[in-house]
Parts: C-alpha cells; structure tokens; sequence
C-alpha cells in the first residue's frame, strides 16, 4: 500500500468541503469521513432583515472565489442603487467589462452617496441585489469574473 | 407609539431591551458586528443588520453606521442600552437631527452630566452636598497640592471625562500623588480622549448607594429605591442589591429627596441614576447622575415589580407616569450577581472561549438575564458579562440562601467564570451583616489571597 | 428543625422540594428508580438511594423500599411531592409508625378526604355548599336514575376514590348512563382499585376555581387567594392563573372564607387546597380538597411572594404561621403553563425521548421549574410533564404578553410539545377576556380542530 | 499482516481531522473511526450517598459478567450483614465454596430480616459490602466465581 498517496488522499478531502469521499481504484478502496458540527440549540431566526435575506452561501463558494470569480461586497449599511438616480441609465450590467476604479452602483447612507468601485478588470457576472433594496456591511452586490 | 426600534446594542442588554419590545408589541431590528452573526439577540429580533466588522470603532460604536441602519431598516427610535454609545452627547444629536428618537435624556443633559466637574458644580450651587473637591480641572501636581492642603489626605484623582474606574488612583500621602498624577492623566488621555482630572476627598469605607429615577416629559420624577453597589474590584461593581442592608427608613427618605431634586434640577427626562457615597458616619455625599439604563437594574425591578426598560420606552414615546410616589411599595430584598467570564484565580483574567455546557437555575425567586447558549462563543473584543443572576425574598436571609442554591445550580463549562468568587462573598460574615464598603473587596477578601 | 429530608418523588417536583431544603439548611436524600440514574434532583440532592428498578410498583409507589431508605439514610422526615404516595393515607400511617414525620396532614384527614363522598356529606353537614348530587355510593344503573330524577341532566359520574379525570364522564341523558356507567366503574376500578361511583350536577360552563390554605398545628389556618384552573382537557389541568380574572372581591372573600372553614372543620395541618366550582351565575359550590402540594402552586407563589414549600416544612416541623392574613398580599398576576412532552395535533400522546436541545427564556417576570436539560431523556413510565412555564406581571396583559414572549423564547427540540398549544390559548380572544371554563379546550377552541 | 503499515496507518489517520476511514486494498480492510464523547451538561453528584460511592463499573465487567462470574446485587434496600447476630461467624468468607439457596448475608428492611441466597454454585471472590452498612438497590454485595 502507498502511504504516501494515501497522506494525499486526506489531504486533499481534508481541504475540501466534502464531508464523505469513496475512491475505488485498481484493487484499492479509500472512504474518508469527517462528522459534523454539531448544531446550534438555538433556531434559525424566523425573519431575517430584507438584506440578509439575500445571502446564501453555496457550496464551494470559497473555492470559486479565489480562483476567478470576485464578489464586490458592500462596505457599509445603506440603499443601493444602480444608477445615479431614477432617470439615468445603470452604471452596468451583467455582461459589461469593468475596470479597476470603475463605478458599479451607489450606496446612499444618512443622504451620503458613497459609490461603489471595482477593484478587479473582469465580467460582470451577476448583480446580487435589485435597485433601491437596503443592504448590509459584508452584503454581496456583484459578482465579477476575473479576466 | 413606536412602531420599531432599533437596538444599538449587543449581548444580554441587547436582550433584555428586545423582550420589553416584545411585550410592548413593538418590532426590533438589532444592528451587529460580524463577529456576533450568530448571537442570541441577532436569533431573537425581528429584524437584524450587520454593520460592521468585530471592532467596536467600525460597528457598535460607529454613529453613522447605526443611523444608516435606522434609517434602512425604518425604525423610528433607538435604545442604546447601556455602554457603547450609551452616554454619548454626539450620537444622542445625531438621532434627533435625522429624526429618530433616542430613548434617553436629551443630548445637553448627557453633556452636562458627561462633564463630572461641570456637574458637581452646577449642583453644588443648588444645594447638593457634594464631596469635597475640585471645583475646576486641577492641571499639574502643584495644583493638586493646594487643593488637598484645603481638604487633606486621602484624595482621589478621576477622570473629567471619566467613568468604569479608569484614570482614577487614591492618594494617600504626597509620595502617591507624585507616583499617580501622570499615570492617571496618560489612562484618561486613552480612554477617554480627555487628560483632565479632578480631585476629590476620598471617603475611607464608604458605601456606594444610587438611586433609580424615572422622570417623565411632564416632569413627574419618581424613586424606585436605592442600590448598594459597594461590592466592586477595581471600581467596577460586582454584586448589588436593593434595598441597602444598612439605610435607615429617614435617612433613605431624605437621600431620596435630593436624587429627586438633582434630576429636576437638570430638566432630565427619561431613565436616571443618582450615585451617592455614604460615609461611615452615615453623611451622603453626591457623586454623579448616569444617563442610562445600569447594568443593576433587575435589582429593583424585583423588588417594585416594575419593568424599567419598558417604562423608559414608554416616556420616550411621550407617555406620562401614571403612578405616584406612594404606588411605588418596596417589597422584599433583590440581589445581583454578574457572572463574567474571568478568572478569579488569575485576578479576574478575562476568558473568552466557548460554552460547551450551560445549564441554568430555577425555581422560585430566581431571575437569569443573558444571550449566553450552549455552543455559544464569548468573543474576546467585547465585555465579558456572561448572566446576571437575579435572586428576590422576602427578606435579605432569604435572597442570599436563594443565591447560594443558584449560584450551586449555575452549570457553565468551558470557560472560567467568577461563580466561585461570588460563592465566597456570599459566604463572607461581614457581607451577611452588611457590613461592607467599595474597598471591600479588595482590602478585606482578598488580602493575602489569590482571589 | 429537620436535619434531613427524604423526598419521595421524582421530576421537577422532587427538585423543587430539594431548592426549599437547601435554602431552609436541611440536608436531602432523594429515592429514585434506576430509570431516573442520571436525572437532575439524583445529582442535586445530598444523597440519592435507588430503591428499584422503573416500574412505580417497585420504585415510587413502594412504601416499604422508601422507608427503609429513610431508616438507612437517617432521614427524619419525607416529602411525597405531588402524586404516587402523596395523597395515600396507608404511607402517611406507615411513617407515623416508623417515627419518620409526613409532611402533609394526618392519615385520618387523607382518608376522610379521599372519599370524595365521605368528604362531601360531612361539609354538607356543616353548611358548607356543596354540589347536588349523591350522598352515598351509586351501586348501579336504576340508583343513579332515580338521583337523576331529582337533581335532574346533565351529571357526572365520579369515582368514589378517584381523581385526575379518570372514571369520569358527563352524562346528558339516558343513553349516556346506559352508555357510560359501566364503563366508568371499569375505569374506577382499574386505576384506583374500586369501582366505586357517584353523581354529581355537572354544571355547564363552570370554572375550576380553588384556594390555597396553610393551617398550623395551632389552628391559624390562612389562605392565599384563589387559582383559576378552568384550561383542562379530559379534567387534567393545562395553565392556571391567579388571581382570577372574573371574581369580585366580596367573592373571592366569600369563597376564602367557606374554604377556610372547610379546613377548620377538618382539623387540617400543612399545605391544602379547597376546590370548587363557580357556575355561570357565579354561585360556587365545594367540590373536594386536595391534600398535597399542587402542581400549580408556582402561581400563587408568584402573586403572594410566599415559599409554599419552604412553608410546609416549617409546619411539619411544628412552627407556626407568623403573619397574619392580612399581611398576605396578592400583587400582580400570574400564569402557569404546563409544558409536555405531548404531540398537540396528534390527540396530545405522549412524546418520550431524548431531549437534543434545550433553552430557556429568561429576563424579568418568568420563572421555569423543570428538571430537563439538554441531552436528558424523557422516560416513558412517567408523566409527561417537561417544564412549568410561570410568568408574572404588574396586571393580566402584562402576565399574558410575558407569556407570549416566554413561549416563544422556549426552545425544545427532540420531542414534540404542548407549547404551540399554549401559544394559540394565549392569543385566544375568549381567554383573554377571561371568558373560559372547564369545558373550553374541548367544546369551543378544538371544535372543529387538529388540536 | 504488516503490523507496521497498520501503525503507519493509525498514525496518519489519527494526525489528521477525519473521523472515519476504510481502506480496502489487495485483501486487507482497514476501518478506523473516532468517536467524540458525548458529555452530560450536569456535574456529577459531588456527595454520593454511602451506598452508592461504592458502585464503580469497570470496563468489560459485563462481558465478565457473562461468562464465568456472577455478582449478587441488593433486591432492596437496607442495612447489609454479614452474619445473624453480632456475635455469630459471619455466613461466608472470600474464598469460600457456596451452594444455590445458600445465605450468604442479610439485608435488614423495616426491621425484617431478608435473606440472600446464591443463585449459584461457585467460589466467593468477593465481598463488596462491610457488615453494617447501608445498601441500595440493584448494589453489588458479592462476587461469585460459577463452577
């Protein structure tokens, strides 16, 4: 048996999110388990606040992020906004190649607008939350695919 | 009436203020830090938004972030609760220039009373005894000097801006004020942004007695009785009960008269706390009015069967007191212990750490207030008030028993706690006879002792 | 003074008679079946003796295995709690003739009061009101009807030894006699080892009201206002309250009054309860006394500020009462639910097994006596009860919305619980204007309902 | 079997955060697993009453049970002797042969003496109770080694 390989193995599930892994090669067997946590006595609250409604965190997400994809994340509370007001076009939409310091909506918070920027050249790939919707600090606005 | 509030707070405070909306039918919505995404208050309102990373600076001390939530989430006042921005004139103008209300006094009293010489003095011309002192920032050693060669040794040196213990020393002898004086000015510059300190006579075994005051916007100003907060380490109070153990029924009543008086004087609305020394001839000396909800306050909601927070909403919202002074009856004896996650072994190290078993007491005459669960995490960046354990009976024997079979049932494991040091105190003749002074703790428990 | 207590119970009871003693300084020795190895009173009394394996023949209702544990304990007097031994004369005797004291009354009051028609002639007797019905046995069928013809439809059929609504049934015309009657002798004799039956005028929409009384052995025999227990279903009682919401105060003076006489009468010592019936038209009529600890007693703790328990002891103990009635005050009011481990949408059956998560509410007004904790398992040999939810407020809204909040912040998880129950009587419109009786739960609130 | 690989084996699988593992590999099968314990929230009892201070189960004690050995346990509870009187030789000794029905002590209730009998044949072992104590229900009083 390769204890070298099978060091690897767990390496690599222990890096993963996965909680079981059966491999089945040449003659050989592995199944890695890992149990989990265990759970909060307290329930999940029953009504989340209008922004944090939006933010599920999918599997792997982390992953994602560090390779290619970036999440612009707002930086304050506040009401987002699209464009630079109701008439105007939006600064971007899914599609669009953004640049570093470009704009990409507005964050209006005590009648300040505070806009938002990328940081990354990319994609845009996804906008997280509609037009005139309350956000939260850390609450996901874009999702840009790195170029 | 409201219709939602925002609770700008964190922690068991957070807790307690969201219940009294609760059963006031009026919606919450609790603005935390990262870090407490998964805290009890965050599970139990209404609403919840994150507003900042873990450090205080960036969320719960953070005024336009707060105001900004208030604003999204439409709540139409806001509770600090107690610490944090609690006493703060600026966050208090703030609210009422973006028109949401802020359950507290209004921003000139919080200034007024902030500015603990400003204070003394505007009382001591009304005629409230106060301690011995300054009556301006003493700014070097030589002014200290002339000061205490009017009202001699000992003295103590405070912070201006001050409060929780920090940039205040004792000194005894003219070698101590040589010792302390820029020490004292260095913590208040840090804690308070603020060098200045003031001098006042330090009363050897003085009792820290403090009245509650509600006072409505009609002017009507009740007394719910007085706390004896005299068991303290380092200035920071750790037990408390209601009524003191030690006031006469005359000497309470005329100590009442002037915590009522101050408050008038001040034009305060809202919920209140005159601080009183007693000294050990029994002569009350004024000290100073917090302008918020204190920690101690279960103690005398046992034993008037009021709910202070709710009434504290209540006259925010413009209602008028609807009870006298008469209606207000003292019944039976109310003890506090603050459970923290400290040390007592390793002079009260805090303990942050997580709660892998929690098990809590009942039964009669027991009252728990605390976000702490089982899995729970106390994060280190914030206080470490892990449960108040509230006991109530008839009479003082009884509440101590009582705190002795709770604090016996109190399961916290996990994390050090300071249960044991509060078993010893309770244990303690001098604190069953009452006789116990701020100094207690530490010239006569823990003399020659690791606790 | 006691030194040591045996208490013969198990559950929250058991426990709640262990937090008295160890306020009151008496030591405790608890007996328990080797099912309840690892509940809460075995690991909080100062000495736990197993007395028998799960089964409450050989365990809780085994009279010889309890005294001798108090013979090999040294106990000097046992508790019986609520339940198994607690209302059984032969036990009380058997401690007598042991040298071992019973707190609760006399063997010769049990007995006499067990007899539920015994009791009810010799209170006739002495001008007390009680409800029509019959004055000796009902032996069959052409018996009952010829009472029938004179008292008239509807009535009750009661077991003579009975209690907890088993052996009883409402009988609204001929059919339901010819329907019933041997059935409930069958019930009568299964649980209480007699068939015994008799009639009583069944009052429709009647309230359970009933009053606690302490009597001394000098004969002060004093009450503690009045519990409304009219939420039942299947006559076990589900939330009681105090004081009544419906009784005026000459009222509630009339029936503590009766209810004290019917104490008096008996030469009744300890802890007891007169039971009555308040008809729509507000005349009450005596329905039994109850001579033990109620399970309900929480209540009346909360609105007199009295430890009922501790109180017990002391009598048992020969001291006697030392205030007077009128230095029993009622303050506030006071709501109990009882929370079981019962599936509410499935005909309330019992939901044994392993508690997962638990955690309680808290803050100011709420009081929880439960002797569950998370990772303990419910036995299924035993009742149902998990917790007593009590709740206290200044007035009847204020209880109520504690109560809301309370049931709300009570987390259960592992079994199913009667508290969605309790949430939905709470916001019912009839009970919060106090108009229920004891048939409410099953003739209005789940007519036409899972619940 | 290479007694070393399984060390190896152990060795990694222990230093890593995995809770099982299976590794089939040319006809051997290796499962390993960690079980967390589970914890009471309670404390346990700081006073034992006598009679149960004297209980401690040791491990395996039931397979022991099962096969050769045989302990006695209380049916009630009460008071332990070892003989009829003070004054009596005490019924048996460790060491000695007993018979089925044989008295090997007495257990006082309510002043009623209760006989316990063996429900074996064997040699006494031991002697788990001192004459004059208190015994609970369902407690150890005797071990018998069976014939």
């Amino acid at each position: 048996m390769d204890l070298d390989q099978l060091r690897e193995v767990i390496e690599i599930f222990e890096s993963s999110s996965l909680s079981e892994m059966e491999i089945e090669t040449k003659g050989t067997r592995f199944r890695l388990a890992k149990h989990k946590e265990e759970k909060s006595i307290i329930p999940e609250k029953k009504v989340l606040s209008p922004a944090r409604g939006k933010e599920t965190k999918e599997p792997g997400e982390k992953e994602i992020e560090e390779r290619s994809l970036f999440y612009v994340r707002s930086p304050l509370v506040g009401t987002f906004y699209r464009a630079s007001s109701p008439e105007e076009e939006p600064f971007i939409e899914v599609g669009d190649k953004v640049s570093v310091g470009q704009t990409l909506g507005i964050i209006e918070a005590m009648k300040v607008m505070n806009e938002i920027t990328s940081e990354v050249v990319g994609t845009i790939k996804e906008i997280s939350v509609e037009s005139g919707h309350p956000v939260e600090y850390d609450q996901k606005l874009f999702l840009i695919g790195k170029d | 009436m409201f219709s939602k509030i925002l609770i700008a707070n964190r922690g068991e405070v957070a807790l307690r203020i969201i219940r009294a909306c609760k059963e006031l039918g009026i919606g919450t919505v609790v603005v935390f830090s990262k870090e407490d995404e998964h805290s009890l208050p965050v599970r139990f309102a209404d609403e919840a938004i994150c507003i900042g990373p873990r450090e205080p600076a960036e969320s719960y001390l953070n005024v336009p972030r707060i105001i900004s939530a208030a604003e999204v989430a439409g709540a139409d006042a806001i509770h600090p609760g107690y610490g944090f921005l609690a006493e703060n004139e600026q966050f208090a103008e703030v609210c009422r220039s973006s028109g949401v209300a802020f359950i507290g006094p209004d921003p000139e009293v919080i200034r007024k009373l902030g500015n603990k010489v400003e204070a003394r003095n505007i009382l001591a011309g009304k005629g409230i005894p106060v301690i011995p002192g300054s009556e301006e920032i003493v700014g070097d050693k030589s002014a200290a000097l002339k000061l205490i060669s009017r009202i001699g040794y000992p003295v103590i040196l405070k912070a201006a801006s001050g409060g929780g213990g920090r940039g205040m020393r004792i000194v005894r002898e003219k070698r101590d004020l040589n010792l302390f004086f820029d020490i004292a000015q260095q913590e208040a510059r840090t804690s308070f942004g603020n060098p200045d300190l003031y001098i006042e006579k330090y009363m050897e075994k003085a009792k820290h007695i403090e009245f509650q005051i509600l006072a409505d916007k009609s002017g009507n100003t009740l007394h719910f009785g007085e706390r004896d907060c005299s068991i303290q380490r380092r200035y920071q109070k750790l037990m408390e009960e209601s009524p003191s153990f030690v006031l006469s029924g005359s000497l309470r009543k005329k100590m009442a008269k002037i915590a009522v008086k101050v408050i008038k004087q001040l034009n305060y609305v809202g919920a209140g706390t005159v601080e009183f020394l007693l000294d050990e001839k029994m002569k009350f000396h004024f000290m100073e009015v917090n302008t918020r909800l204190q920690v101690e306050h279960p103690v005398t909601e046992m034993v008037t069967g009021r709910d202070l927070v709710k009434a504290q909403i209540k006259i925010a919202e413009g209602e008028d007191l609807d009870y006298t002074q008469e209606e207000i009856r003292i019944e039976g004896v109310s003890l506090e212990c603050r459970i923290n996650a400290e040390d007592p072994e390793k002079n009260f190290t805090p303990c942050p750490g997580k709660i892998v078993a929690f098990h809590l007491p009942g039964g009669p005459g027991i009252r728990v207030d605390t976000h702490v669960f089982s899995g729970y995490t106390i994060p280190p960046f914030y206080d470490s008030l892990l449960a108040k354990l509230i006991t109530w009976g008839r009479d003082r024997e009884e509440t101590i028993a009582r705190m002795r079979r709770a604090l016996e049932e109190f399961v916290i494991e996990g994390v050090k706690t300071t249960i044991p040091f509060h078993q010893r105190i309770i244990e303690n003749e001098h604190f069953k006879k009452g006789q116990f002074y701020t100094g207690f703790v530490e010239e006569e428990l823990m003399k020659g002792s690791e606790i």
